[in-house]
Order: structure tokens, then C-alpha cells, then sequence
């Protein structure tokens, strides 16, 4: 176990705990920053492409984590602000609006249209707010078809390229740059994620997921911290929208779907809900176990040339692994994680049965 | 008399998102939780029936072949408490749906491997069969349903409220600890309770697949019936039912008399209508948590 | 060029195998990877091996993008055939254009899919649109009526069906586009859209719906005694399970597709013997028309790549796809590629459910 | 002018009054208790102070405001902290967390610096630590201070709550139950708590308590509510020899942890 | 006195038991027996581990070593329901009611294990009797009720299943002065009359000590002491630290600095 003497409030407020996890996150900053030297000397970006996607995953999975892992209101609408914020930055880069005024601007705009539309709903807890937020995913499709002029509706529309002061970024021809920026925009949702859990904003957002009648009593407005929440929530969904219709190149109608809303909330479930390492852990897992069974195939088959084509079966051995996930780690990734560490911290001196799950009971979800 | 007959057939159709509201409400009523693969469920019981049943499968008689799927979809109901909820006891609902999604995709991926993916239709006796009268036309099928869901609803309901194991389901939902405390074999009623709503999901199935045929996708239908829920306030008996026949009549009536495109966003809109005005669904089972 | 070896040429397949439309894509897949392995067994094309990797994105954009990424820039492939799926089509193109990978026969009947013309883009059948047009309008001679109307789903499909029903109303004397209902894939009563339909006249409804959706439409019609509308299906609803529905619930349904029905052509050796092969390999009762679909596809690249000779690139196929020009008596129709035509089989078969069967009414 | 003026306040619960034309004043620097038997509508008066409820008549006045034109998150701004009978601490966090959170009213920043954390909410942010170092210091929370709540046993997380209420630097602050489920020891801490949050800090307090042992340590005057309806108010010693209170509320026996009680 | 030996029937007996959180372990290799028509009664200051102790009894908490015994059988590994048949009942700390059921119908869960109607009948009129109050309120949700009345409904819910052995943890917790006395004598009427056997934690030690026949003291997870109820009562510890009793009562200042009792 490590004894941390802190001698100053500092230390309290610092970005890490202590010196070794400054330097362990910097070695993974590193790690990061050189991983497409790896696909440059294999000259295949195949894989950087689906890392690529696995961090725009990332941000919408912080997005949400923010929102049902801090805030305590769960989601099962947050595709809708993907949608917002990725047919955003569609218009306004047709407008000729700069993509760097473009992409942050459709972000904050879907933050802003995410927070408009959860307003009426923020009175709603638990099942109820999760099926507010679905129905607001089953009408996604049906808006974009409404909104055609501006979506493309049904027949869909081309996401334009990333245009930096002169420098083009396409996900397929210059993958190397498109990494690194999404990269950029992820660290720095990191970064802004974590100052908000080390001051007020945050801790008024676990308040309210922990106890609404204590966050009152203490002056917190519930109204207006949820809002926050959801604006903050909303604005990375969208930003990782925008970011999702740059890698997908064309969207229609039905790409964000109930599914895609679905998909996130499984991602920080499996993850660690409450997290931000949950948001990575699980839009690995989310993001890796298709590629990994799609590969697998194609090598069964090329290796030993056996054949597997039963039809849905990626999406049944996905879900199996989900549950083995769920079943083996119900607190998610980073429990296991915080287990794998404690083990080493504590060596020799880990008892197996130091994990063991307790008996847990469940109180209602009905009197709030 | 058209109208008239809009109405029929609306509530008939109501009836089928009841019934399947009636299987994720009786779940949450004893275990809050919420299952999202309840409309797989029933697509599942609508194929076990057509495999019991139809010609080129087993072939046997309908009849027998009804009471014989609903006791499978209940075995299975059973066993999936058993086999994987069990070991979840206590944790987070949040898992448990997450866990209810997974196994909808498994069962999707069983039905679609056994029966295919191509639609099929469940033989039944009464099939295409009508009563007729003074211009309107009601299907057997639409007769049984109405019937059926009212019956159900209605058993349950007193299940629930009179007998002394539907007492401890309500105890079970609201306090584990507490139920246990007052010797209740909470993961027992668990498994008990996903076993009926496996048998509920098998006679809203086979009531579905007889008005018309069934693929693998038809699970799908469980989001309605999940607005369903909600708008008659999940976790109320006689609610599940009430947000079905509203969703099943309103849902004909703008694509009558409505612009196109209408009819399909009207459940959701009326579910997030009723939500904010109701922030508990019609019968609210929600309370205010006094300190 | 990427995909090909002296022994081996890599085809992929973006595809559905577990969602909507895997009543599609699953027997597809499986019939074109049947002709190719008839190939390989007979020691290949120019010495090649044909592999066929198929991908199944379950019609969900995510996924295709993954599986996209996979074929193209993972496995490397020479080229595609069969991807399902409209917006899963175009979003490729950007890709695929840019690697010079042809796109063939995608199981998409979508205009996008040779129109703007494009020298790596190849349609197998006539488009939904056109398909639709010629049914209608066929449709509409033959009963002597007029009112048209469409019951769709707010996809790209439903768009074209929409479309090419106004169209054709439009453009010919007599024809009238009255009006119009859409519908979501868990749409499971009609009373109220049928009602409408009649309460505004309508004689001829284009369909484009689900299958299931479809059935449920057919016996809902029946039932309320709306004999005086007449449906029609377009590629997509030319299903074999549409005829074989219990109880002649389907009867009188119309299809304009792109090829005629199997079962009415059973006297054929080519297709007693494509009918055998597929249901000995996949244990299904009949292939329907996802397996036909694939089965003609596959069989067109197989020609084309032979037409294009053992200097194999992006190039030659486009020479060797062009040169196409034959008829696929399984399908029953004749399939046409040139340095200006990238639709194969431009004709389009009227048929109707008779007995529980489809009957070939006419073709142009 | 007292800190606190009820006046003529009465709620009801359907058909139950479960407060009946209740007033009653809280002064400057003064420990006023509120006892009564259970169910005599006390945890209520705070819900009604706490604006939890809207009374259907009566006034409510907290330092000459009109404490019913506010809503509950607004109360704490004025200077009223609580506690909560059955304990209502975020239990996700830590003791140190809890505590910051109390700090809620006093922050000066808004989402956005917090978000880019500006030099101004790091300023902010530091402040904040110091004052909750001086509860955790006051109440000796050290060895608790990174504990999870969910961990923590009962009476830790009672003085935790008083922490977190603390920390808030109220004019008034809210008792539910103080020492309930308190060991002796730990009561006798909470009576010494109490005596200096009222003569050091100056802050007033209003506490509900069933040991009178407690109440008679450190409260001036004493209400007793019974039904909904004051009984009686004035010394401890004089409401604890009141009849109606002996009959109603005390019984016969000598119930209190600490021992010290009927003056 | 030697209580072993006048009072041979063992109902509960532990032996060297742990019980953990996670990491940290809450008991400590606690052995205790408790005798048929006893009251014993539990001690101990904050995080002591005793509501870990009875929870561990009621199984609704594993323990990782160790064996609790009920008349013979080892009841550790069961499932709580299953301890409840045997005829433990455990009224918790912090109430644990059915928030949303009535109080007539939190009651008649207190008797899910029973099948005797009139047994149960009449169990619900004396239950009602001790608390009028519960009475009046048969139809109220549970969950309305003040702090106190969901305190006597967990009492009242507790006796419903006719126990052997009752565990009761701070049955006091929010009760006037008037109440807490009369919980008591409940407990000495139903011990004597019903021979239920108690086990009982309480932070109002003078009370519990006046009350049982037996005691036990638990710091940190461990027995410390352990005697009959008067001679605990007696002693000087016992006196100083659970009783209040001290001797330089009037220097409060002094007092408030002394080192708090352990005994590590
Ligand atoms: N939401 C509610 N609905 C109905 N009745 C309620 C509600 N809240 C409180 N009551 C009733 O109002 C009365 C007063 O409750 P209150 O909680 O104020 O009691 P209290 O004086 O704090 O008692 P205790 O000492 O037991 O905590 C009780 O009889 C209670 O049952
Ligand atoms: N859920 C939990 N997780 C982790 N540690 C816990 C948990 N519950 C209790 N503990 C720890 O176990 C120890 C014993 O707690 P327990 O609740 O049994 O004490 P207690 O004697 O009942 O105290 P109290 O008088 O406050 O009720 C304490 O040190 C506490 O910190
Ligand atoms: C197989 C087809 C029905 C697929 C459909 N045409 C689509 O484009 O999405
Ligand atoms: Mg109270
Ligand atoms: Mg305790």
C-alpha cells in the first residue's frame, strides 16, 4: 500500500495522486502519441483506423459517462446528440465556416439543443428518464427526415474533410493525421473531465447521483446542475458525432440509431460506471471484440480453411462476451483493474479472498 | 361503421404491447428490473410454438402444442434467472439491462440459426377465419387476444395484490435485504417471476404470430410496449394494459386520419408527453422519499 | 494490385447477415460462396483461387464502417460484390473509388448504384425505381385504373418505390399519385393506412415494405374486403416465403423484380442443379431469392474475371465486366454490361402470386 | 428580531395534521430543542424550514426574510444547514467529498473556469479545502477524511453529517437526531460539539433529540410538539417536569445515554 | 454466577468467526454462545463490528471463517430465508421497511413464514397493541411514516415470525424516552412469557445491561469482555465508557481531552 503524506492542500487538488501515477500516465501519453510509428513501419493503417475509432467511441462514452456515471441520470438517447452534432458540422462547414470554428460550434450547439430538449424530462428518474431518452432515439430517424434540407433525410449526406488552415484530413488518405487528431480532442476532454471532477461543478453532479434530497438541502438546484450536466454531456456527444461523420464519410437517417445509443450505454456499463477510465475500458472492449471476431474468422478460414458463416453469429458471440464480462466483473473494467493494481501495490501480501464479492442487496429505485 | 372498425382492430392490437408490457412489468414489479429482451422473448415463444406445431417442423396438434411452448418459455425463463441473473443478485440494474440486451442478441441469433430469418407463419386452427357482422369483420385471433390480455391482466393483478407470494414480490422489489430478513426466498421468487413472464411472453408470441407471420427481428416490437409501460407507469398491472390499448389506438387512428409519417412518431410522443406531465406514468408507482 | 496473387484473388462482401435484411443477405452470401467454390474446385480463374470474405455490419452504419475498414484496408480485397445495403454502398464508394475497387452487384437496387456512371460501379438488376415504374405501369393497363398510391418505409428503398410510382404517374395520361402512407419496421397493424388508402381510392399500392410487414398488409386487405386494390412488390418484397404464406393470405400480390421466380422454372438442368446444390449445402427448403441473387452475382464476376484475362487489375476486370454479355438461365434473365450500360440484367419480370406460387405475368 | 420565526404553521398529510399552529422563535447564538414522541410532527418542522413541504397556513421568516418565496435549494444560501434524521450523505464519496460539497453555497466559480480550471478556481478550490480542514480537524474526522461513506459505521457518518452541514458555515443549523445511535462517549463528544458551535462559532442551532440527557446539556429553551401541537416550551427542566410531557412523551423511567438528564 | 452451567440448551453458538468487507475485516475471530431464555446483549462503541456480527448470524453477510451453530446445525453457508425458518429473526439497524407497502401489509410479511391463521391473527393484535399507533396508521405507506414509527414497524414486523431467537440491533434508534422504555419491557415480557431468546445491541447500555442476563463487549471487531449483566453493570470500565457514570463529572474541559478506551 502506498502512504501518501500530503503536506498541502496541493496535493489534494493535483491532477495525480502522487509522482509514480504522474509518470505512469505520461509513459501512457507517450505510448499514444507513438503508436502510428508502429503502422508506419508495417506501412498498414488498417488497425490505426479502428484505434481511431475506439477513441471517438471514448468521447461520446465520456460524454455519457458524465451524465449516468457522475449525474446519475441515465441515457439511452445520446446518439441523438451524436446526430446533432455530427449534421452540425456538416452544415456549417457547407456554410464555408472553417472546420475549427465549425467543429467546436457544432458541439456546443448540440450541447446546447441536447440540454432544450432533456429540459422537460429532468424532473425523471431512472426507467422513466432511460425511456424518455429511448423514445427521443426512436424519433431521431423521423427528425432527420423531417429536416431533410439540412440532413440530407432519408438519401443521406456526404460528410465534407477536415480542412486545417490548408491542411486536408481524411480518415482513408492521411489516417496518420486524422489518429492524431482526434488524439488531440481527446485528451483534451480528458483533461477538461477531469477539472470538473476536482471542483465545485463535479462534486454537485455526484451529489445529485448520490442523494437529490442532501444535493438540495446544501443549495444544490437540481434543475440547473442536470442541465449543466446534460449540456457538458450533449456538447461531447456531439463533438465525437462530428468526429464519427468524418470517419463514416456519409450518413443517413439510420446510422444514429437506437443501436449506436445502445451501444454507449453498454460501452460505460462494462466499462465502470462512475469511471472516466470506464468511458477507455469499455469502448476497447466495444470496439475490439468485433474486430477480433471478424479476424478470427477470416483467419480460421485462410489457416484452416474452416468456414463459419452462420448467420448473426459476430453479434450473439459479442453479447456472449458482454456477459461474461457482466457476469465476472458486475462494477465493470475498472474494478478489475483497481484489482489487478491492489495486487501488485500489496504484494505478497494479497488475499484472494480480498475481492470476494459480499452479499449485495438492492433497494427500490421508486421513492426518490 | 369503418371507424368502429378501426377501433377493433386497435385494441386488439393494443392488446398484444399489453401483453408483452404485462411481461416487463411483472418483472419490475417483483425485481425492478427492467428486461430489455422481453420482446425477444415472445418472438422466441412464437417460434418455439410454430416448431411445435407447424408442418414442417414437429406438426403437432395446435392445441397441445400451446400449453407445451408456454411451459418452455417458462422453463427458459426460469433458467435464465437461474443460469445468469442469479449470480447478478444484488448488483445494479444498470448490468442486469445491460445483461437483458445480450441475451435478446442471443436469442435473435438461436431463433434466426433455427427457424431462419425468413418470415414465418404459426398454423393455426382459426387462422383467417372472421366473425362477421353488419359490416364489421373481427378476426378470431383479435376475439383471443382482447380476451386473453384482459383475463391475464386481471390474474395477475390479483396475484399481486391478494395472495401472499405476490405480497412478497412487491416485498422483494423494494428491499432484498429486507425481504430476506422476513424469510422470503428472494432469488427463488426471482426465478419464479421470470419464469411466468417467460410464459406471458409465450401467449403474447403466439397470439402475434397467429395475426400474421414472425421473423427473428420481431422482438423489435418490445420498444413499443416498453412506451407502453411507461405511459400507463411501469410497474402497474392494469397501467401495462391501459398504455398498450392507448398506444394501439392511437397509432391506426393517425395513420387514418393523420399526415403520413405521423403514426410513427405518435407512441413516443405521447410517451414524453404523459412523462412530463406524469413524471410517473398514468398509475404512478413512484413516491417521495421522506426524511 | 491489391487482393491479387498468381494463386489467389480476394473478394469481399460487406454484409447482413443478422439484422433486417439477413433474410437477404445470409442465403446471398451463401450462394455466391457455392459457385465459388465449384470454381476453386475446378482449379480456379487463371490459376487463382477465388476467397470470399463476407463481413456482417447487421445494417447498422457503425459496424459497416468497421467492416469496411476491414475488407479494404485490412484484408485488402480485389473487389466487392454483394454489399448490402444503400447508405452501406455509398459510404464505401469514397473508399473503394479511391483503392480502384470495383463494387459488383451490391444487394441494393438503389439508383446510387450505377447512376452517376462510374467505371468501378456495377448494378446487378434493374433499380427499385425503375422496377416500380414498369409495374405500376403495367399494372395499371391491365386493370384499366388509375389511382396510385405507395406504402413505404422512410429508407432509401422507400424512397425510390415512392418516387418511381409518382414518377410514372406523372409522366403518363390517366395515372394519378393520390396519396401516400409510411411505416416503421415494427409496424404490425395496417387497418388504420388501409383504410385510408381506400377511403382516398386507391387501385394500384406500390409496397415497399418488410416482408412480414407486406404478408400482414395482404391478409389485412383480404379481411376488410379491399378487393378493388391491387399491391405491388418491388425486387425486395419478390420473396419466395411471400407466395408460400398459409391460407392464401398473399394471393393476387404483385412483384416487379429483376429476375422471374425459380419454382416456376424448375424444368431447367441449370436450375434443378443450382436448386440441389443449395439446399444440399445449406439444408433450407429452397433458396429464395437472396440465394438466386447471389448465385447470379457471383456468376458474374466469375465471368468477368475470366473475360479479363490472367493480367488481372482494376483495369481488365472493367474490360472483362463490359465484354459481359449472357444469359443466366437461373435467374431467367440476360445480363448486359458495356462501356456505358453498368446495369446487368436490365429487364424487368411482372409476376404474380397464383396458388402459392409466383407466376411469371410478363417481362420488358 | 429572532433568527427563526414560525408562525402559525400548520400541514397536512391528507386528512393528518401532522403540524397544527405551530410558532415558535429561534434567537441569535441560542440551542433551542424540539422534542416530543414520535410522529409529533418534528422531522416535519425541518422539512418545512428545509422547504421540503409548503405549509397550507402560516409564515415561515429567517433573518427577516420570507423563507416560503424560496425553494429548498435556495434555503442554505441564507445561511440554514441540516442534518438528516435517517442520515442522507452521498454515500459514492469520501468523507473529504461530502464535506466539499457542503461548501456548495460559497463557490464563486461557474462551469467554465471549473472546466479550464482558472487560476481563479484553483484560488477558489483551495479556500474551500482550508475550511473543510478545520471541521475535519474540529469533529477529528482525520482518520476517516478519504473513507468512502458506504464503509463508514453509523455514528461515524452521524458526525459526518454534522461535518457536512458545518462546513457550509451556517447562521442556523438543523438537528435531526444528533446522537441517536451514538455510544455515551460519542454523545457526550456531540454535547461538547454542540456547546462550541454555539459559543465559538456563534452559530445558532435548532435540534430534535430524544435524549434528554443531551437536550438538557446544551439547549436554553425546549418545545415539546406532540400531535402536530406545542405542548409546552421553556427550560429544559421546566418543560422535562411538565405533566403533559411526563405523560405523553418521557414516561416514568430514565432513558438517556449520558446519564445527566432531569435536571 | 456461572450462566454456562445453570442454563445447559445452547441455541446459538459461534466459534472463531470473521467476516470481511473487501479488504477490511470487520470481525475478528469473535466465539460467543448464547442460552436458550436468554437476553444478552452486545457492547460496544462505533464500528465495533456488532451489526456486522448479527448480520453475519442472520446470513445475509458470508463470513470467511469460523462457524455459527444454531441448536446444533451450522447455519453459516445458508441463505438468510432459510436461517429465518429456523427461527432467527433479525430486526435490523436503520429499520429496512417495505417503503412502499402499507403497514398492515409490512406486518403481514413479518409473518411470511408461517401458515397458523390464528396464530398470525392474534400475533397482529398484540403487535397492534404495543403500538397503538401502527393501528391508526394500518393504511398509511410505509415509507411516510416519521423516523420512530418505522423503528416500531421494524420491531412489530419482527415479532410477527414467532421467533426462537431474536437478533434486535439498536431496537432503541429514534424512540421517545416513553417508547424505549416500553421496548424493553416488551423484551423482558416476550423473553419471559414467550420464552423468545434476544440478542441485542444497544448504545444505550444501561438500558440493554438492565435487561439481560448476559453480556458481551466488542472493541474493534474482538470480544474484550464478557460476563453476566450485573457484574458488567458493576464494573469500572463498564461504568466510565458505556454508562456514563464518571467520576470528574464537573470538569467537563478535562474530560473532553482524555484518551478514548481501548483495549489493544
Ligand atoms: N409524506 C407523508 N405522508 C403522510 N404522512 C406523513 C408524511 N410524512 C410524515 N407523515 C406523518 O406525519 C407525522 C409527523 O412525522 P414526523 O416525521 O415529523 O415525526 P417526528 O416528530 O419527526 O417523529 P420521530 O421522532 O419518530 O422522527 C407522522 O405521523 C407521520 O406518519
Ligand atoms: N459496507 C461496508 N463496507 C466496508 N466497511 C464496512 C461496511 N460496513 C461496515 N464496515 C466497517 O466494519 C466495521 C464494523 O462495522 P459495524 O457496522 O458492524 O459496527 P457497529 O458496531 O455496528 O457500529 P455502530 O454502532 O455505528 O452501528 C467498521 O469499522 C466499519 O467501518
Ligand atoms: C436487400 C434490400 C432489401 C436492402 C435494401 N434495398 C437497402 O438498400 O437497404
Ligand atoms: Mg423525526
Ligand atoms: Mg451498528
Amino acid at each position: 500500500m502506498r502512504f501518501v503524506f500530503k503536506t498541502s492542500y496541493d496535493a489534494d487538488i493535483s491532477l495525480f495522486k502522487h509522482r509514480a501515477q504522474a509518470v505512469w500516465y505520461g509513459l501512457l501519453l507517450l505510448l499514444v502519441l507513438a503508436t502510428p510509428l508502429y503502422f508506419v513501419v508495417i506501412g498498414d493503417a488498417y488497425l490505426l483506423g479502428e484505434i481511431t475509432g475506439i477513441l471517438i467511441l471514448a468521447i461520446a462514452g465520456m460524454g455519457l459517462m458524465l451524465l449516468t456515471g457522475h449525474t446519475g441520470l441515465p441515457s439511452l438517447g445520446h446518439a441523438t446528440f451524436m446526430a446533432f452534432g455530427c449534421y452540425l458540422n456538416i452544415n456549417l462547414l457547407g456554410a464555408g465556416v472553417p472546420w475549427l470554428i465549425a467543429f467546436p460550434l457544432s458541439g456546443l450547439i448540440a450541447g446546447g439543443l441536447g440540454t432544450m430538449i432533456a429540459l422537460p424530462v429532468l424532473r425523471l428518474h431512472g426507467v422513466y428518464l432511460a425511456l424518455a431518452t429511448l423514445a427521443m432515439s426512436m424519433l431521431t430517424s423521423d427528425f432527420v427526415v423531417i429536416a431533410e434540407p439540412w440532413t440530407g433525410g432519408i438519401a443521406g449526406a456526404a460528410v465534407p474533410d477536415i480542412n486545417i488552415l490548408g491542411m486536408e484530413i481524411n480518415r482513408y488518405s492521411t489516417p496518420y493525421k486524422f489518429y492524431y487528431l482526434v488524439l488531440f480532442v481527446t485528451i483534451l476532454i480528458v483533461w477538461f473531465y477531469r477539472n470538473l471532477l476536482r471542483t465545485p461543478t463535479g462534486r454537485s453532479f455526484t451529489a445529485v447521483r448520490d442523494s437529490e434530497i442532501s444535493a438540495r438541502a446544501m443549495g444544490i438546484n437540481l434543475t440547473r446542475t442536470k442541465a449543466m450536466s446534460f449540456f457538458l454531456s450533449a456538447t461531447a456527444a456531439g463533438l465525437a458525432g462530428a468526429l464519427f461523420g468524418h470517419s463514416a464519410g456519409y450518413v443517413t437517417n439510420e446510422t444514429f440509431d437506437l443501436v449506436m445509443s445502445i451501444t454507449l450505454l453498454l460501452m460505460i456499463v462494462i466499462g465502470g460506471l462512475g469511471f472516466i477510465h470506464g468511458a477507455f475500458f469499455g469502448a476497447i472492449v466495444v470496439g475490439i471484440i468485433p474486430v477480433a471476431i471478424a479476424n478470427g474468422r477470416t483467419f480460421l478460414s485462410t489457416t484452416f480453411d474452416v468456414n463459419i458463416n452462420v448467420p448473426g453469429l459476430e453479434s450473439a458471440l459479442f453479447a456472449f462476451i458482454l456477459i461474461c464480462f457482466i457476469l465476472f466483473e458486475p462494477m465493470g473494467l475498472y474494478g478489475r483493474w483497481l484489482k489487478i493494481r491492489t495486487y501488485f501495490e500489496l504484494f505478497p501480501f494479497y488475499r484472494k479472498d480480498m475481492f470476494k464479492r459480499q452479499k449485495s442487496y438492492l433497494k427500490t429505485d421508486r421513492v426518490q | 361503421m369503418d371507424f368502429l372498425q378501426l377501433i377493433i382492430s386497435g385494441l386488439a392490437n393494443g392488446c398484444v404491447y399489453g401483453l408483452i408490457a404485462l411481461g416487463f412489468v411483472l418483472i419490475y414489479k417483483a425485481t425492478e428490473a427492467v428486461n430489455f429482451a422481453q420482446g425477444d422473448f415472445m418472438m422466441l415463444g412464437a417460434f418455439v410454438c410454430i416448431g411445435f406445431t407447424n408442418h414442417e417442423y414437429m406438426g403437432l396438434n395446435f392445441w397441445l402444442a400451446v400449453p407445451l411452448s408456454i411451459l418452455v418459455m417458462g422453463g427458459l425463463g426460469y433458467l435464465f434467472n437461474w443460469g445468469i441473473l442469479r449470480h447478478m443478485f444484488g448488483q445494479s440494474q444498470t448490468s442486469i439491462v445491460i445483461l437483458t440486451i445480450a441475451m435478446g442478441f442471443i436469442i435473435r441469433f438461436i431463433a434466426g440459426a433455427v427457424w431462419s430469418h425468413e418470415p414465418t407463419s404459426l398454423e393455426t386452427p382459426f387462422a383467417g377465419q372472421d366473425i362477421r357482422s353488419g359490416g364489421l369483420v373481427l378476426g378470431i385471433d383479435e376475439v383471443l387476444i382482447v380476451v386473453v390480455t384482459a383475463f391475464l391482466t386481471l390474474v395477475f393483478f390479483l396475484f399481486f395484490s391478494r395472495t401472499r407470494i405476490g405480497l412478497a414480490m412487491q416485498a422483494a422489489s423494494q428491499n432484498q435485504l429486507a425481504a430476506y430478513y422476513m424469510g422470503i426466498p428472494v432469488r427463488r421468487i426471482h426465478s419464479l417471476v421470470w419464469g411466468l413472464s417467460g410464459m406471458v411472453a409465450a401467449v403474447a408470441g403466439i397470439l402475434f404470430a397467429s395475426k400474421g407471420a414472425i421473423d427473428p427481428s420481431t422482438g423489435l416490437l418490445g420498444i413499443k410496449a416498453f412506451a407502453a409501460a411507461a405511459i400507463g407507469g411501469f410497474g402497474s398491472l392494469p397501467g401495462a394494459l391501459l398504455g398498450g390499448l392507448i398506444i394501439g389506438l392511437v397509432e391506426p387512428l393517425a395513420s387514418r386520419y393523420g399526415p403520413p409519417g405521423v403514426s410513427q412518431i405518435a407512441p413516443y410522443a405521447i410517451l414524453l408527453l404523459i412523462l412530463i406531465f406524469r413524471p410517473g406514468g398514468i398509475f404512478s408507482q413512484t413516491q417521495r422519499k421522506k426524511v | 494490385e491489391q487482393g491479387v496473387t498468381d494463386t489467389e484473388v480476394l473478394i469481399g462482401s460487406n454484409n447482413d447477415l443478422s439484422g433486417p435484411f439477413a433474410a437477404f443477405g445470409a442465403p446471398a452470401t451463401k450462394a455466391a460462396q457455392l459457385v465459388f467454390d465449384e470454381v476453386n474446385e475446378a482449379g480456379g480463374i487463371h490459376g487463382r483461387k477465388i476467397r470470399f470474405v463476407v463481413e456482417d455490419h447487421a445494417y447498422q452504419m457503425p459496424k459497416a464502417i468497421q467492416g469496411m475498414n476491414k475488407l479494404i484496408n485490412g484484408d485488402k480485397v480485389f473487389a466487392m460484390l454483394l454489399s448490402l445495403g444503400t447508405p452501406m454502398n455509398i459510404a464505401a464508394f469514397k473508399l473503394q473509388d479511391a483503392k480502384n475497387i470495383p463494387n459488383v452487384s451490391p444487394l441494393s437496387a438503389a439508383r446510387q448504384m450505377a447512376e452517376p456512371f462510374s467505371p468501378l460501379h456495377y448494378a446487378g438488376t434493374a433499380t427499385y425505381y425503375e422496377q416500380i415504374r414498369v409495374g405500376v405501369k403495367y399494372l395499371a393497363e391491365q386493370k384499366g385504373v388509375g389511382n396510385v398510391c405507395a406504402m413505404y418505409l422512410p429508407t432509401d428503398f422507400g424512397k425510390d418505390i415512392k418516387e418511381g410510382a409518382e414518377s410514372i404517374s406523372a409522366e403518363t395520361d390517366g395515372l394519378t399519385y393520390v396519396t401516400e402512407t409510411t411505416h416503421k419496421p415494427d409496424d404490425a397493424d395496417f387497418v388504420g393506412a388501409l383504410q385510408k388508402l381506400s377511403a382516398e381510392g386507391c387501385e394500384i399500392v406500390a409496397l415497399a415494405l418488410g416482408v412480414r410487414q407486406a404478408i400482414t398488409v395482404s391478409g389485412t386487405a383480404k379481411k376488410l374486403g379491399l378487393s378493388g386494390m391491387s399491391f405491388i412488390n418491388s425486387s425486395a418484397g419478390f420473396h419466395t416465403v411471400m407466395a408460400k404464406v398459409p391460407g392464401g393470405v398473399t394471393e393476387g400480390m404483385y412483384a416487379a423484380a429483376g429476375w422471374a421466380d425459380l419454382l416456376s422454372r424448375m424444368d431447367k438442368p441449370e436450375v434443378q442443379k443450382f436448386f440441389a446444390r443449395y439446399t444440399e449445402a445449406t439444408g433450407e427448403q429452397l433458396p429464395g431469392s437472396g440465394a438466386l441473387l447471389g448465385h447470379s452475382a457471383a456468376e458474374t464476376l466469375v465471368k468477368a474475371l475470366e473475360a479479363a484475362g490472367p493480367d488481372l487489375n482494376a483495369k481488365s476486370f472493367q474490360m472483362g465486366m463490359e465484354s459481359l454479355n449472357y444469359e443466366d438461365v437461373v435467374s431467367g434473365n440476360t445480363v448486359t454490361y458495356s462501356a456505358t450500360d453498368h446495369q446487368g440484367a436490365d429487364e424487368v419480370v411482372i409476376s404474380v402470386i397464383k396458388d402459392g406460387n409466383w407466376m411469371e405475368l410478363a417481362r420488358q | 428580531m429572532s433568527l427563526l420565526e414560525i408562525d402559525n404553521v400548520t400541514l397536512r398529510f391528507g386528512g393528518l395534521v401532522a403540524v397544527d399552529n405551530v410558532s415558535l422563535r429561534v434567537n441569535e447564538g441560542e440551542v433551542f430543542a424540539l422534542v416530543g414522541p414520535n410522529g409529533a410532527g418534528k422531522s416535519t418542522i425541518f422539512n418545512l424550514i428545509s422547504r421540503f413541504y409548503d405549509p397550507a397556513e402560516g409564515r415561515i421568516r429567517f433573518d427577516g426574510k420570507d423563507l416560503l418565496k424560496h425553494t429548498a435549494d435556495q434555503v442554505p444560501s441564507f445561511g440554514i444547514a441540516r442534518t438528516f434524521q435517517n442520515i442522507e450523505l452521498f454515500e459514492q464519496a469520501t468523507v473529504l467529498q461530502n464535506l466539499l460539497v457542503g461548501r456548495h453555497r460559497h463557490r464563486k466559480t461557474g462551469m467554465l473556469s471549473n472546466i479550464v480550471f482558472s487560476p481563479k478556481a484553483y484560488r477558489e478550490e483551495l479556500r474551500h479545502r482550508e475550511a473543510v480542514e478545520e471541521v475535519i480537524e474540529f469533529l477529528n474526522l482525520q482518520p476517516y477524511r478519504d473513507k468512502m461513506i458506504g464503509g463508514l459505521p453509523y455514528g461515524v457518518r452521524k458526525v459526518v453529517e454534522l461535518g457536512r452541514a458545518l462546513a457550509s458555515e451556517p447562521k442556523l443549523l438543523l438537528l435531526d437526531e444528533p446522537a441517536s445511535g451514538l455510544s455515551v462517549e460519542e454523545t457526550q463528544d456531540m454535547a461538547f460539539w454542540i456547546e462550541d458551535i454555539q459559543t465559538q462559532m456563534g452559530i445558532s442551532v435548532m435540534m430534535v433529540e430524544h435524549d434528554m440527557g443531551l437536550v438538557s446539556a446544551v439547549s436554553g429553551r425546549v418545545m415539546a410538539l406532540s400531535d402536530g401541537k406545542e405542548l409546552a416550551t421553556g427550560t429544559a427542566a421546566e418543560v422535562q417536569s411538565h405533566p403533559a410531557v411526563i405523560e405523553a412523551y418521557l414516561g416514568t423511567g430514565e432513558i438517556s445515554k449520558t446519564g445527566t438528564s432531569r435536571a | 454466577m456461572n450462566t454456562q452451567n445453570t442454563k445447559p440448551d445452547v441455541v446459538l453458538q459461534i466459534d472463531n468467526l470473521e467476516s470481511y468487507y473487501g479488504p477490511i475485516m470487520a470481525i475478528r475471530g469473535v466465539s460467543l454462545k448464547v442460552h436458550e431464555g436468554q437476553i444478552v446483549t452486545v457492547l460496544g462503541a462505533n464500528g465495533a463490528g456488532k451489526t456486522t456480527l448479527l448480520k453475519t448470524i442472520s446470513g445475509v453477510m458470508d463470513p470467511e471463517k469460523g462457524t455459527v451453530t444454531m441448536e446444533g446445525t451450522d447455519i453459516q453457508s445458508m441463505e438468510p430465508d432459510a436461517i429465518v425458518r429456523r427461527g432467527i429473526v433479525h430486526v435490523p439497524e436503520g429499520r429496512e421497511i417495505f417503503p412502499l407497502m402499507t403497514v398492515a401489509e409490512n406486518i403481514a410479511m413479518g409473518a411470511y413464514t408461517r401458515k397458523d391463521r390464528s396464530g398470525i391473527a392474534a400475533d397482529e393484535e398484540m403487535v397492534y397493541s404495543y403500538f397503538p399507533i401502527l393501528k391508526d396508521r394500518r393504511n398509511q405507506r410505509a415509507g411516510t411514516l416519521s423516523g420512530g414509527q418505522q423503528q416500531m414497524l421494524a420491531i412489530g414486523r419482527g415479532l410477527m415470525s414467532h421467533p426462537k431467537l431474536m437478533l434486535l440491533d439498536e431496537p432503541s434508534l429514534g424512540l421517545s424516552p416513553l417508547l424505549t422504555q416500553e421496548i424493553f419491557e416488551i423484551i423482558v415480557r416476550l423473553n419471559k412469557e414467550q420464552k423468545v431468546t434476544m440478542m441485542l445491541v444497544e448504545q444505550n447500555a444501561k438500558v440493554a445491561l438492565d435487561a439481560a442476563d448476559y453480556g458481551y463487549v466488542m472493541e474493534l471487531g474482538r470480544i474484550v469482555m464478557n460476563d453476566a449483566a450485573d457484574v458488567l453493570a458493576a464494573s469500572k470500565d463498564i461504568q466510565e465508557f458505556y454508562l456514563g457514570v464518571s467520576q470528574d463529572e464537573n470538569q467537563r474541559g478535562q474530560r473532553r481531552w482524555k484518551q478514548r478506551k481501548t483495549w489493544r
